[in-house]
């Protein structure tokens, strides 16, 4: 008798859904997953869930304070600015901007970065070793630099902003994922899988990327981390949303004057900043935890 | 009769490092001639880097030969294409932890090479499949398990089922014990000279344990620094080995220490 | 006389799975002076016990123990200090794959140097001015380096590991385990993963180390073969539960427990003439997975005698200093 | 070893023409360098090249002087707002990040980490006006603005202030360098924030990894103290990665320090490219690409030479890729 | 750590901006004047800081003839010019530099004429033209103006920041150099500080000048040290980075205010915050359109909005300090239904975007303009106008004014001298451009000849009477939407006294003291 019966009575579970569950035993991560579905949720729904319009202007409630600081209407829940717009309603929409442009260019990156990246790393020769020297050159470019001379090309305005900030990180996206499928290519179920003549996509959909999801989720992770930070300083620095529209950094840049008279116009943006790349970080090193552990 | 395999002149070259001017090569595996013949088992000895994996790694496709033919029932290896090549030899990776795609039921990793080599319908696979595994003593229920839920031979099992599951004429096994117990190897040993009697098919076989190398092989390739220094059948390697290489090698086994 | 004294010994490790009884009251006795073989097979829970006769164990691994003495200390109750001189002193260990127990960003000199005897503070600084300690301590790793055999000195302890090779790495760590004159040498496997010729090099050279120096040297290794004509004393441990323990002759020629007689048989497989590609003996079945361990005796499905007792824990019964932990042991008539 | 340099020289060549090809094609598209539409590409970027290297990169709109001065000045003091911050980040880091690495799991590494996680997800720039606001919140004097304070007249010898001040010390005694450093203060701690955090997870996975391995393990049976541990066995395994991998992040330092520079109005690469933009002189970008990114290129070679000579095993690997 | 200011011999002051030159003949942004008028140069005459009576400068008298039409001056003697790096005077000032210093703006043929004209602007020229016909040499320390006709303004104009005088010697060195372009960026004059260097960070230092013939100064070193953003300039003054701070951020002031070691010093000016209506424009060719807007939009709401206590409200052109202030004016106070029904009965097309031009002031972080045309735009979509701010840089909007395509336009004027010609005219003459401040494109008969009219009236009374009916035709015409007078504020560290500020020529640091900071 050469099996054990005892393995049919375990449950058989698969990878992703023991990562899963490992993932849903870590309660700090998974509130954070919620509260970034809600940041999510609230990105989307941003318009209509304020509510004020963040352009309406409230004569009456000029620089008021949040409400639980002296001086603070329940009126305003956080306040206004100085032209009497609620800023409640503005961080919502600046958030949208911020951090719903993050999402789309995180996930565009993500796309596009992972078709050209495993093509570079499946590929040998010429075609890659200039996509390579290409890419050594782009990352030795920093980023704002880049994020300077895409907005003097195009103009400064939302969308290029956005653009900026996707065209300089995806060298090091694509880097990334180069480097950790070129680290998989030497792996023994990857060279069988090839020596059965899998084709370069079967390779990668079976072979390669159910095994480098680690490297992926801190990759994406980073870039997402890096692009609402990008995002909030060209705003900041007056490249990014153009008036009236508004966004995180630009919010800041708008109410730095009033720095003495309502301080939480600056520092409620950043908090915010800072929550939501707390939040997606915590989110995703509970996801790493979880699939490192799922790995051994 | 011919001959299964015939290697002819087999070179394998790595670039050399030593100087960025002199961009020679360095031999790494060459000049080979052998063959081998059906149903018989051909094991390599040699001392470690003298050019065994490189040579078998040749023969199952892994890394390009440098030059020279290999061919099979007289076919060149190198005209080949893939699926042929796939039916004709297979290898059984080293270690199974990592030459199994965690990340992949049994199941998908056995009917991978038949979806990419042959035309088998679904349930013709599943069949070919569960055929294979019951020949390395596995049961079906194994089809839903993920690798790692296996033990250490049981994985063995699945790799040789993945070899097997083409009905290949040569199999190519690298040094698959030494990541194993000697009592366990035994194991493994075992369901391979069952397959050989039930499917005739021929094994390169690569170990360091001379007894069990006496025990299986019909034929022994010495090897030392790329090149063979003795071909012979296991009882003349055994009896009376030529060279000063074999005679260390097959000395190292099992020695009385307390004289 | 014993060295090393160790009665039931149980770890216990907690993982996202559960907390399971890896090492299950596993009792020693290493004789002074003898070469101690202890064999199991892969992941039975030689080296866990080996680090915790060293204190090496992670904190999250509950170790029990009934009495554990290195001939009169209490290795349970030292202060880490006092176990730290104890294990530099008293007990040295070598491993498996030794090249990655090398420091690699250093030379081969400073790491032997370490390990020298004597090296306080104040001696360091001594020596740093007077420039002499080099002088003394290149003459006493020589010495070492001649009695594990290394012959071009010089050139090793100016090599980082990466640059030698596992035989001159091991002979290294022996090196570095005898410098201090150690009482007790354990070896975790110390030929496994190399090649014959140097397996043979490594075996026979602690075998000249005990027999010279009588250093006691427990040998943990998964392979019977390679290890049983070597040692004095042989314990046998199967799914962290030690099933027999004797002297070389009595397990060899009388073993008592189904496990040991299943290992023999292996062993031999090749000595008796047996038919070319004929199938080769093995105990049937696997090794449980550490989540599945069977209660009682743990050989329990595998064993060609099991009955329906067999669920439950035997107890180690000693013939003469022979001990066996099975509920139908072989029994000839002299020990019975 | 020379195989292993002369890839390195040959991976720095071929980067360095892609970099001048952007540059170049920044300068064309900015049509300032000359408008000769008929002329040949290939024979206009030969030109440029060749301009390029006799130190003919243009004259500045802001200031009519050369875009090489201007780029090599406002850089020199960005890299010294990065080294003094570098500093304070490793004497803050490193020691955080291996006490993270060798009680890993405890309390005292989840306080790190938390630290380390904050220090990322701050935005400099917010972080900058946050200090910029400190002195009318607390009455603190630390300066906010500039690089130095314009009473003091440095004359441009090294074109690293710190230096030059020191130099001038015949003309204000200490009290340049000593207010150079004060202008620095705020700038750094802003930067040091990302990059001690950055050296603190650096660090504290490479310690974890070697205190996995077995040469540990070995050292510790040999009955050495965690002290002798950490400081024989330890660091000179665990530190030198690091710097490979911080080596990685040298744009993204710079990056965050031209956004801090702007904010402080130190007179760095962040506020020259800025005027520069704003005053239509698009030149500076180009300039801009070629010195900062020939810096990091330049650097980047040096330390994985430099990493060759320091790490066996590093050395190692070299010998087993061939 | 001891602060730069501590320091007593010098003294830090941050402005807004950078002085565009070193010459305010040329320039006449707030900046320049600030940094020249006072500080590098001297003019013949000057106005007293509180009394407003002309004083001499250098000038130490002057004679009116009995026609009317020629001043005689008498010169000060012994007046040492500025010795730099780049200049070493060899003998005093005389009448040839007072006359070479006035040609350059009045003789077109003058060597330094068109020098650096391209900062050229309205009042280089303009003041002088119509009034002096020449300006003859007596003797080395005496000279004659002759005057067109008889003008009371020449006085004025002589205490204004463009009647400084410069060094002839000077200028003939820079011209056998080739380098006549310098007068103005390494400037030489004979006031209480000497220009010793100035870098493209807007750091400019200024030493004293050791020969000056007037008091000794008591401070050293003044410089420059320009810091665009509000909330970094009030930090740098907390920090002690800056001395005296120029135009603190209206939202600061109440915080500086309570500050017990500054102080606060703030001047009303001519400057005028305007939104001016295109008149060439339909629909605010009609009057009524104009009123209506004006109606609509809440001035007190953007006063304290944007400028809490730093300007007053204001209902006309012209300052209420000024002598020609008609106090009987009328307001149109804010009536949104009024401006709502107005519209709708003049058939006012409500599906039209209305464009508000927009400066960008040069600066990152400043966005005054920009919010207040935020208010108006809230404003006016309250009775149902949409509006589109069209936020422009300098040569964007000048591009942009010159092709006359927008609705209205936010602007600031600032007046020159201290007559309320200077600030009519360029907004209402036929003969000023969009860019010298006409905005409004107006051009009517009735108010060209009113200003030619009252210029050259010598009576006083009439002139007085003249501007009140101006004023009322501008007030019914509603050609501008007045908002606001932007006070002068500066401040300044309780360390630091004896600054003033003159709202025309910039700020006076001669007898600046500065005692140990605490
Ligand atoms: N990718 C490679 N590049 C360069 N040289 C290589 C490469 N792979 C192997 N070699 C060299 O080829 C020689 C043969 O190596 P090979 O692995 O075939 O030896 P082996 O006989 O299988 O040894 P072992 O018994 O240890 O498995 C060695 O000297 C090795 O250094
Ligand atoms: N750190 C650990 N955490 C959890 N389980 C462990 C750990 N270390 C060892 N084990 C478990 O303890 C058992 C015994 O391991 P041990 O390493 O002692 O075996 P071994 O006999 O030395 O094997 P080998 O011959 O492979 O060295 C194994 O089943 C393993 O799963
Ligand atoms: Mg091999
Ligand atoms: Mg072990």
């Amino acid at each position: 008798m050469l099996i054990n019966n005892e393995f049919n009575e375990q449950k058989i579970q698969s990878p992703l859904h023991y990562i899963w569950s490992i993932f849903l035993k870590n309660n700090f991560a998974v509130f954070a997953m919620w509260v970034g579905i809600g940041l999510i949720l609230i990105s989307l729904f941003a318009d209509v869930i304020v509510l004020y319009s963040p352009f309406l202007q409230d004569p009456e409630h000029l620089l008021s304070a949040p409400y639980w600081i002296e001086g603070g209407t329940t009126e305003h829940l956080f306040g206004t600015d100085d032209l009497g717009r609620d800023t409640l309603a503005r961080l919502i929409k600046g958030f949208q901007f911020t951090f719903g442009g993050a999402l789309v260019i995180t996930c565009a990156i993500t796309f596009v970065g992972a078709i050209i990246g495993s093509t570079a790393a499946l590929t040998r020769g010429l075609k890659a070793s200039v996509l390579h020297h290409l890419l050594d050159a782009l990352l030795t470019i920093p980023t704002l630099l880049i994020a300077f001379i895409l907005i003097v090309l195009f103009d400064p305005s939302y969308q290029n902003a956005l653009i900026a900030v996707s065209l300089s990180l995806l060298p090091q996206f694509i880097r990334g994922i180069y480097n950790t499928i070129d680290s998989q290519l030497n792996k023994q179920y990857v060279v069988a899988l090839q020596l059965d003549g899998a084709t370069n996509i079967r390779l990668l959909r079976f072979g390669i990327y159910p095994n480098i999801l680690e490297p992926i989720v801190t990759l994406v992770n980073r870039i997402f981390t890096m692009a609402i930070l990008e995002i909030a300083t060209l705003g900041f620095l007056g490249f990014g949303t153009q008036s009236p529209d508004i966004e995180l950094g630009k919010l800041i840049a708008d109410s730095i004057d009033l720095s003495y008279l309502s301080p939480w116009l600056i520092i409620l943006p950043g908090l915010l900043i800072f929550i939501i790349i707390m939040v997606v970080n915590i989110f995703t090193e509970g996801l790493r935890h979880a699939i490192i552990q799922g790995e051994d | 009769m011919t001959a299964l395999l015939r290697i002819d002149n087999l070179y394998k070259q790595y670039k050399g490092s030593k100087f960025f001017l002199s961009s020679g090569f360095r031999n790494a595996v060459g000049p080979i001639n052998f063959t081998l013949e059906k149903g018989k088992i051909l094991t390599i000895i040699g001392e470690n880097g003298s050019g065994k994996s490189t040579l078998v790694q040749m023969i199952a496709g892994v890394i390009p030969s440098t030059s020279g033919d290999i061919y099979i029932n007289d076919h060149a290896l190198a005209t080949m294409t893939r699926q042929d090549r796939c039916k004709s030899v297979r290898m059984i990776f080293q270690n199974p932890k990592v030459s199994l795609n965690p990340k992949m039921t049994i199941g998908k990793i056995l009917s991978a090479p038949l979806e990419l080599n042959t035309d088998l319908t679904a349930a013709q696979r599943k069949q070919q499949i569960i055929a294979t595994l019951e020949l390395v003593g596995l049961l079906p229920d194994y089809l839903q398990f993920y690798p790692n839920m296996l033990s250490a031979v049981q994985q063995h099992q699945v790799a040789i089922a993945r070899a097997m599951v083409l009905n290949p004429d040569v199999v190519i096994a690298d040094s698959i014990l030494s990541t194993l117990d000697i009592s366990l190897g035994f194991k493994i040993v075992n369901i391979l000279l069952k397959i050989q009697e039930k499917k005739g098919v021929s094994f390169i076989f690569i170990s360091h344990h001379m007894n069990l190398v006496r025990h299986i092989s019909d034929q022994i390739i010495v090897m030392q620094k790329g090149i063979i220094v003795e071909n012979n059948t296991t009882d003349n390697i055994f009896n009376s080995p030529q060279k000063m290489i074999t005679k260390n090698l097959l000395k190292s086994q099992q020695p009385d220490y307390r004289k | 006389m014993a060295l090393l004294d160790i009665r039931n010994l149980s770890i216990d490790i907690t993982t996202a799975q559960g907390t399971t009884r890896v090492v299950d009251k596993v009792s020693l006795h290493i004789v002074d002076g003898s070469i101690h073989g202890f064999f199991g097979e892969s992941g039975s829970g030689k080296s866990l016990i080996a680090s915790a006769i060293l204190g090496l164990h992670n904190p999250n691994w509950k170790v029990t123990v009934d009495r554990m003495f290195l001939d009169s200390k209490d290795l349970t109750k030292l202060s880490p200090s006092e176990r730290r001189k104890i294990m530099g002193k008293e007990i040295a260990m070598i491993f498996q794959h030794p090249r990655s127990y090398l420091d690699p960003s250093k030379k081969i000199f400073p790491q032997i140097n370490e390990v020298l005897p004597d090296i306080s503070l104040k001696n360091r600084i001594f020596d740093k001015i007077k420039h002499d300690r080099k002088k003394t301590s290149t003459q006493q790793i020589k010495a070492l380096f001649h009695k594990v055999g290394i012959q071009n000195d010089q050139a090793v302890l100016q090599s980082y590991p990466h640059q030698l090779s596992e035989g001159i790495c091991q002979k290294i760590m022996i090196a570095m385990a005898i410098a201090n004159n150690p009482r007790l040498i354990i070896a975790d496997e110390p030929t496994n993963a190399m090649e014959a010729v140097t397996q043979a090099q490594i075996l026979r050279l602690l075998y000249k180390l005990n027999r010279l120096h009588s250093t006691t040297i427990l040998l943990l290794s998964n392979n019977f073969g390679s290890i049983c004509h070597l040692s004095d004393f042989i314990t046998l441990i199967y799914c962290g539960q030690a099933v027999e323990s004797g002297s070389y002759k009595k397990i060899t020629e009388s073993p008592m427990h189904p496990y040991t007689e299943a290992m023999i048989k292996t062993t031999l497989n090749f000595n008796e003439s047996i038919i070319h590609k004929s199938q080769l003996y093995t105990l049937q079945g696997n090794i449980p997975s550490s989540n599945q361990i069977p209660i009682g005796c743990r050989l329990g499905p595998r064993c060609p005698r099991a009955q329906r007792t067999c669920v439950k824990n035997p107890d180690t019964s000693n013939y003469k200093g022979h001990t066996v932990r099975c509920h139908y042991p072989t029994l000839d008539e002299k020990t019975a | 070893m020379l195989n292993y340099l002369f890839r390195r020289l040959n991976l720095l060549l071929i980067t360095a023409l892609i970099l001048s090809i952007i540059a170049f094609i920044i300068s064309l598209w900015s049509n300032q360098a000359r408008t000769v539409q008929d002329v040949n590409v290939f024979i206009l970027y030969l030109d440029y090249m060749g301009n390029i290297l006799q130190g003919q990169w243009g004259i500045s709109l802001i200031n009519q002087k050369s875009h090489m001065q201007n780029g090599l000045i406002a850089f020199s003091s960005t890299l010294e707002l990065c080294l003094v911050a570098l500093l304070t980040s490793v004497i803050i880091g490193i020691p955080l990040g291996i006490f993270s690495g060798i009680y890993r799991n405890g309390i005292l590494d989840y306080t790190i980490m938390s630290i380390a996680l904050i220090g990322l997800a701050l935005p400099a720039f917010w972080l900058a006006i946050m200090l910029i606001m400190l002195p009318i919140t607390f009455d603190m004097g630390l300066p906010v603005d500039g690089n130095i304070s314009p009473i003091y007249d440095i004359p441009m010898i090294t074109g690293f202030q710190l230096i030059d001040s020191l130099l001038a010390s015949d003309l204000y005694n200490l009290a340049a360098f000593v207010d150079r450093l004060t202008h620095l203060i705020l700038p750094s701690v802003v930067l040091s924030f990302f990059l001690t955090s950055e050296i603190i997870r650096l660090t504290r996975y490479s310690i974890s990894q070697v205190m996995k391995s077995n040469y540990i393990k070995a050292a510790n049976t040999k009955g050495l103290t965690v002290i002798q541990i950490v400081f024989r066995h330890v660091l000179k395994n665990a530190l030198p990665p690091i710097i490979p991998q911080l080596r990685l992040q040298l744009n993204t330092i710079i990056s965050i320090a031209m956004t801090v520079e702007i904010v402080f109005d130190a007179q760095g690469s962040g506020v020259w490219l800025l005027t520069s933009i704003k005053a239509g002189d698009y030149l500076a970008l180009s300039a801009a690409v070629i010195i900062i990114s020939g810096f990091i290129l330049l650097s980047s070679i040096v330390i994985d030479i430099l990493q060759m000579f320091i790490s066996p095993t590093t050395r190692k690997m070299l010998y087993a890729d061939k | 750590y001891q602060s730069e200011s501590s320091l007593k011999d010098s003294l830090i002051y941050c402005p807004e901006s950078k002085a565009l030159s070193f010459n305010p003949q040329i320039s006449h942004d707030i900046s320049s004047l600030d940094a020249t008028t006072h500080q590098l140069y001297n003019r013949l005459v000057k106005r007293d800081p509180t009394t407003h009576n002309y004083v001499p400068d250098l000038a130490t008298g002057w004679l009116l003839s009995a026609d009317k039409l020629s001043y005689t001056f008498f010169l000060r003697q012994n007046v040492n010019f500025h010795q730099t790096d780049y200049f070493t005077p060899t003998r005093h000032f005389k009448a040839d530099d007072v006359i070479f210093s006035l040609q350059r703006m009045l003789d077109q043929a003058h060597p330094f004429h068109s020098v650096n004209h391209g900062m050229g602007y309205y009042f280089f020229n303009h003041p002088f033209t119509n009034l002096i016909k020449d300006i003859v040499k007596i003797d080395d320390y005496t000279i004659k103006f002759i005057l067109k006709k008889p003008d009371i303004t020449l006085l004025d104009n002589l205490a204004a920041h463009y009647s400084v005088i410069l060094s002839q010697e000077y200028a003939q060195q820079l011209i056998a150099h080739g380098e006549p372009d310098k007068i103005d960026f390494y400037p030489i004059g004979t006031g209480p500080y000497k220009f010793k260097s100035s870098n493209d960070a807007g750091i400019t230092h200024y030493l004293n000048h050791a020969k000056f013939w007037g008091d000794k100064v008591s401070v050293n070193n003044i410089i420059f040290d320009v810091t665009e953003n509000n909330t970094k300039r009030y930090a740098k003054l907390l920090t002690g980075e800056c001395d005296i701070i120029a135009n603190p951020a209206p939202s600061q002031l109440k915080q500086m205010s309570e500050k017990a070691n500054i102080l606060l010093s703030s001047e009303p000016t001519a400057n005028i915050l305007l939104w001016a209506f295109n008149s060439n424009k339909i629909p605010f060719t009609e009057k009524k359109i104009r009123q209506a807007f004006s109606k609509a939009v809440d001035q007190n709401n953007l006063l304290e909005a944007v400028f809490y206590q730093s300007a007053t409200a204001t209902s006309t052109l012209l300052n209420h300090q000024s002598w020609a202030y008609n106090r009987r004016s009328t307001d149109i106070p804010y009536k949104p239904q009024e401006a709502l029904s107005t519209l709708q009965e003049m058939g006012y097309d409500f599906n039209k975007k209305i464009t508000i031009l927009t400066p960008v002031k040069n600066s990152l972080f400043n966005h005054s303009f920009h919010k207040i045309a935020e208010l108006i735009q809230a404003n006016l979509l309250k009775i149902g106008v949409e509006s589109e701010i069209l936020f422009l840089t300098q040569t964007e909007l000048e591009k942009r004014l010159l092709s006359g395509k927008y609705d209205t336009y936010l602007t600031a004027v600032n007046g020159k001298i201290n007559d309320p010609d200077s600030i009519f005219r360029p907004l209402l003459s036929c003969d000023s451009t969009v860019l010298e401040g006409n905005s409004s494109q107006w051009c009517s008969k009735e108010v060209q000849s009113l200003l030619n009219l009252t210029l050259s009236e010598s009576n006083f009374t009439t002139r007085i009477k003249n501007y009140y009916k101006l004023q009322e035709i501008i007030q019914e015409e509603r050609i501008y939407f007045p908002i606001a007078h932007v006070l002068r504020m500066d401040a300044f560290k309780i360390n630091i006294s004896g600054f003033w500020v003159d709202p025309f020529t910039g700020i006076n640091f001669q007898h600046v003291k500065k005692t140990e900071a605490h």
